[in-house]
């Protein structure tokens, strides 16, 4: 064995490429033994410059941009980015376009949650619950497939409204489809709460407390697990969820376990939202009228994505181009927080504590956390650096 | 004079291809991919499309794998881990790219951290289009690619039962 | 003559091939099993064949910073150990073709070399995955191997000997497994540990240490890994069966015992997430030992009476 | 605490005895100021979180262009459904910020894209490494900025 690979630690590389990050993350966990001593994040792969093509492209071009920020909450950015320009050029989408928005919302809701729990039963290595939910979310990607025409990025949104209507028929298959969902979502909450081989690699671990969650400024499910009563759509609630109230599922334990139970509670709170849409639908037309020239000024919207509080501004100077457009998605607060988390934990946790707050780099990879020098991962730095770097930069933080 | 057809090596090549057509193992890397691609790819292997029945596996590592499956237009960061994990392969290797950003860089096309397509970066073997393709168009991608290996005319057998009345077209792939 | 029968029991009939292509037909009912569990199609009956074929000619890729003799040589002394081992136990639920007092703990250290080898190639690479993956494997050696040894020789002891072949004809009277249900419960749990099933499959846990031990490998090394897996499966199962379910039988009827030992084992993989090395290895001495030790307590108090 | 409750609320840090500021209110739940002295945004953050207001919510980097050659830097704070919004001006070219992270951690982040992006210097910002542009990125070139050509960085790296 060569010399320099005899050492007390390793630095394990999970990623880019990893069978636990279905994108393109690179993390580094410096473990003794099995432990974790030091943590941190090297992102930058799923950068695109995103920000900067906006500024090249009309708005009505940039919608088709921002919807392939993320796969799995695209509809969630066209619906900020659309709410954003309609605030500018005060144009307000008319109320049935405004609930088919939030109705679309929900199901994007309820397809990230199922695909969340299957991402993370994987990481834990129950792949039969993976395949049960993932079998279950396709009822979810039928019904906006029949609703909007695609499985994933669906553009139901267009400047001022939304692309297509709803019949009865459709409604029917919703409603169909939603009981189906609801009852299994109750046997996938027993599942998580009772199995017992499961709780041991949930309860207890990844412990974050209010105070921490509040500081290192997490957000969504992952802040609401440990008792942060942030939700945009009680707080702020924006465009249809004035008109439909929403509560908000809260946990106090704050641990992995928590954090499961919170999104599985949220389902329910969509369900009943979705069921609420259907009934009481508001007649009217579908889009308002938007000029193509948005008149100069600044807009800032804020959303609640699955994953969290995602945030909008929106800059235009009066031509048909905006001047500066900025997307701040909610993976990059709960990765902030998430990192420090995972020093002290086993290296097989470490994979479900990533999955806890259901990273999604894409989102994310417009901006990201670097802690350690610019050094290529595999040019051996000498482990006794690494370390002491890994212990200076954590009792610093601490302090 | 053409060689003399040695029936042996006949048996060899027809088992080596058998082979390699029956159990294709794949690896997924997603090169800056708006993941759109890669949760297609992650349903094909649930219960309702299953490619485990093609014999299809994904694998963890790239040496275990045979074909890379790359999605996303490849940035630059992730560029020259692309080329490390395509040189990891054991032959005979194959790469499909998948998605329009794998194919030209899709709407990316012009972003000042975005090289384009796969093809710039490594030789690609099969292309699949769609913003994403549907799970059932990757595994005809999949499966065309080693219908191509095989010799002229003949197919990987259906690995499902096709119902009688399903129309011509539909059975030949 | 003697001869022939020799070399032919030792390659064709119990020996290798025929183990060899039990091996990975019960590989494939595993698969299989557990893909319907999931609700999904699974492999195809051909599919561990051609898994393995097409190992076998792909490019053999030899890393640097590592002892290439142990490299290519450790898949050899794994799969040899598995085969050796399979002479010594009632294949197809005909007698043993070998036999003497004691084989019972020579095919037990047989099949841990399996294990051995793999922690050995495990640790004889550079790559990070797979020095984590080679002292997960040794550690969770030691976790069941204790109980599972003492599990099998429950029987061996009501039988009065450590030589497979009798306890076999002493079980084809009895039916162990109604007389020690824990001994029973320990041994298919052990089975388990030892095959590196769900839930006791952190050595190789793909989405924490890429597929730890073998991430190195792939080609002809890992084929004949897998080969060698496939007949520690069958071997494992084969003696389970023989010492619980009634020893000897027509094959058929064995073949019938030993699927049904392995729904079980698939059911069980199913159900369950994927342990830590911690809790592996703190389940096996918490709960393995005591169950297995409660187990003999009763067999020595009723044998004593 | 209600949205008009944080409004005055926040009129009153901001406002309170001689910050050089001027308020705004672009938007019903919005407010927006202008801090002219550098040195004062500091102590109103500080002020702002003590009064539990300080959910750093995201830091916008402006480039007003090369004639006007100034950038602006937006700080937004949003508690509950108020958005409070710190504008600080800079000149285009060496133009520095203080750090917020010892007071909100969070704005490390923030900050690194922001410096990164714009080429704004942040002081006191513990670590400057490269954040999410890739490794072999050319120095002092800032994407983000309304002069960036792309065709510069294929001459910078040779087109990597």
């Amino acid at each position: 064995m060569p010399e320099n690979l005899a050492p007390k630690r390793f630095t394990i590389p999970i990623g880019p490429q990893h069978p636990a990050l279905k994108e393109p993350g690179h993390f580094q966990f410096t473990v003794d033994g099995e432990v974790v001593t030091s943590a941190y994040v090297r992102l930058g792969y799923a950068h695109r410059g995103i920000e900067k093509a906006a500024e090249e492209r009309t708005w009505i071009q940039n919608l088709y941009l921002i919807e392939r920020i993320c796969g799995i909450c695209s509809h969630i950015h066209a619906m900020a980015y659309c709410l954003a320009v309609e605030s500018l050029a005060n144009v307000e989408a008319p109320p049935r376009a405004q609930a088919i928005r939030v109705l679309v919302a929900e199901l994007e809701r309820i397809h990230s949650h199922f695909l969340w729990i299957g991402v993370s039963a994987h990481e834990a290595g129950f792949e039969t619950l993976f395949m049960y939910s993932w079998r279950d979310r396709e009822t979810v990607m039928d019904l906006l497939e029949g609703l909007t025409g695609n499985r994933v990025n669906y553009s139901a949104n267009l400047l001022g409204g939304v692309k297509f209507d709803l019949d009865q028929a459709q409604m029917d298959s919703i409603r169909k489809g939603v009981d189906f969902l609801e009852e299994r979502t109750h046997h996938y909450l027993d599942v998580i709460m009772h199995d017992s081989t499961f709780l041991q690699r949930t309860r207890g671990i990844g412990v974050m407390t209010t105070a921490q969650a509040e500081v290192m400024g997490a957000v969504g499910p992952t802040a609401r697990a440990s008792n942060v009563k942030r939700d945009l759509r009680v707080e702020a609630p924006y465009s249809a969820y004035k008109t439909f109230p929403v509560q908000m599922a809260l946990d106090t334990r704050g641990d992995l376990e928590a954090r499961f139970e919170v999104r599985l509670n949220e389902l329910f709170e969509s369900f009943r939202l979705i069921r609420q849409i259907l009934d009481n639908l508001p007649e009217g037309p579908l889009v308002a009228r938007i000029p193509r020239r948005i008149p100069a000024g600044e807009a800032v919207v804020r959303l609640e994505a699955p994953r969290g509080e995602v945030y909008y501004f929106v800059k235009g100077n009066g031509s048909d181009k905006p001047e500066r457009l900025k997307v701040r998605t909610p993976t990059i607060c709960n990765l902030t927080s998430v990192i420090r988390l995972a020093v002290g934990h086993q290296l097989a946790d470490v994979p479900m504590i990533l999955a806890g707050i259901d990273p999604c780099f894409s989102c994310n990879d417009r901006m990201v956390q670097v802690r350690d020098a610019a050094t290529d991962s595999q040019k051996m730095l000498t482990w006794e650096q690494l370390r002491q770097h890994g212990i200076d930069f954590y009792r610093s933080k601490a302090k | 004079m053409e060689p003399k057809k040695n029936v042996w090596d006949e048996v060899v090549k027809g088992l080596k291809t058998w082979a390699r057509v029956n159990s294709p193992w794949v690896l997924h890397f997603n090169s800056g991919s708006c993941n759109g691609c890669d949760i297609e790819i992650l349903s094909t292997l649930t219960p309702r499309y299953d490619m485990e029945r093609m014999g299809v596996k994904l694998q963890a590592s790239p040496r275990h794998a045979d074909i890379l499956l790359a999605t996303g237009a490849v940035t630059r960061q992730a560029r020259e881990r692309l080329v490390r994990i395509y040189e990891q392969m054991h032959e005979p290797k194959f790469v499909i790219a998948i998605g329009s950003c794998a194919i030209s860089g899709g709407v990316f096309e012009g972003c000042y951290n975005v090289m384009g397509g796969i093809d710039q970066v490594i030789p690609v073997n099969a292309y699949i289009p769609g913003c994403p393709p549907r799970p059932e168009a990757i595994i005809y991608g999949v499966v065309k690619l080693l219908n191509s290996l095989l010799p002229a005319g003949s197919q990987i057998p259906a690995a499902l039962p096709v119902p009688e009345n399903t129309p011509e077209e539909v059975t030949t792939l | 003559m003697n001869v022939f029968l020799g070399i032919s029991s030792l390659l064709i009939f119990p020996g290798g091939l025929f183990l060899v292509v039990s091996g990975l037909l019960y590989e494939w009912a595993d698969h299989k099993m557990l893909a319907l569990l999931q609700n999904r199609v699974g492999p195809r009956w051909f599919q561990p064949f051609a898994d393995t074929l097409k190992l076998l000619i792909k490019e053999e890729i030899i890393p640097d910073g590592v002892n290439p003799f142990m490299f290519v040589g450790l898949p050899l002394v794994a799969l040899a150990g598995a085969l050796t081992a399979g002479l010594y136990v009632p294949l197809a639920g005909l007698a043993p073709t070998f036999g003497f007092p004691g084989d019972l703990i020579v095919v037990l250290y047989l099949l841990s070399l399996l294990t051995l080898g793999i922690g050995l190639a495990g640790a004889n690479s550079l790559d990070r995955f797979s020095l984590i993956g080679a002292t997960r494997t040794l550690t969770q050696v030691f976790s069941y191997e204790a109980p599972f040894l003492l599990a099998l020789l429950g029987p061996a002891m009501v039988a009065g000997s450590w030589q497979i072949g009798k306890i076999t004809a002493y079980a084809a009277s009895h039916w162990l497994i109604l007389t020690q249900p824990l001994g029973f419960l320990v041994a298919l749990i052990g089975l388990m540990g030892k095959l590196e099933l769900p839930p006791f499959d952190a050595p190789e846990a793909s989405t924490e240490i890429v597929s730890g031990a073998m991430t190195e490998y792939s080609g002809r090394g890992l084929a004949i890994f897998n080969l060698g897996r496939a007949v520690e499966l069958v071997v494992g199962l084969t003696l389970v069966s023989a010492f619980y379910l009634g020893g000897l039988s027509n094959p058929l009827w064995f073949l019938g015992k030993t699927l049904v030992l392995l729904l079980a084992l698939v059911g069980i993989q199913s159900l369950l997430t994927r342990l830590r090395i911690d809790q592996t290895v703190g389940l096996w001495w918490r709960y393995g030992v005591l169950l297995v030790l409660v187990q003999w307590l009763i067999v020595i108090l009723f044998r004593g009476m | 605490m209600n949205s008009q409750e944080i409004l005055t609320l926040a009129e009153a840090i901001v406002g309170a005895w001689d910050w050089a500021t001027e308020v705004s209110h672009p938007r019903p739940n919005q407010i927006d100021v202008k801090v002219t002295h550098l040195n004062e945004l500091v102590p109103i953050v500080v002020g702002l979180r003590v009064k539990r207001l300080g959910y750093l919510c995201a830091i916008v980097g402006l480039d007003l262009g090369p004639e006007v050659n100034e950038m602006e830097v937006l700080y937004h704070f949003c508690p509950g459904d108020v958005v409070i919004g710190l504008r600080v001006r800079i000149p285009r070219q060496g133009g520095a910020v203080p750090s917020l992270s010892e007071v909100i951690p969070s704005a490390e982040v923030f900050e690194r894209e922001l410096h990164e992006m714009f080429g704004i210097e942040i002081t006191g910002l513990r670590n400057t490494e490269r954040l999410y542009l890739p490794e072999r990125w050319p120095e002092g070139v800032y994407p983000l900025r309304k002069d960036f050509d792309p065709a510069s960085l294929a001459a910078h790296e040779g087109g990597v």
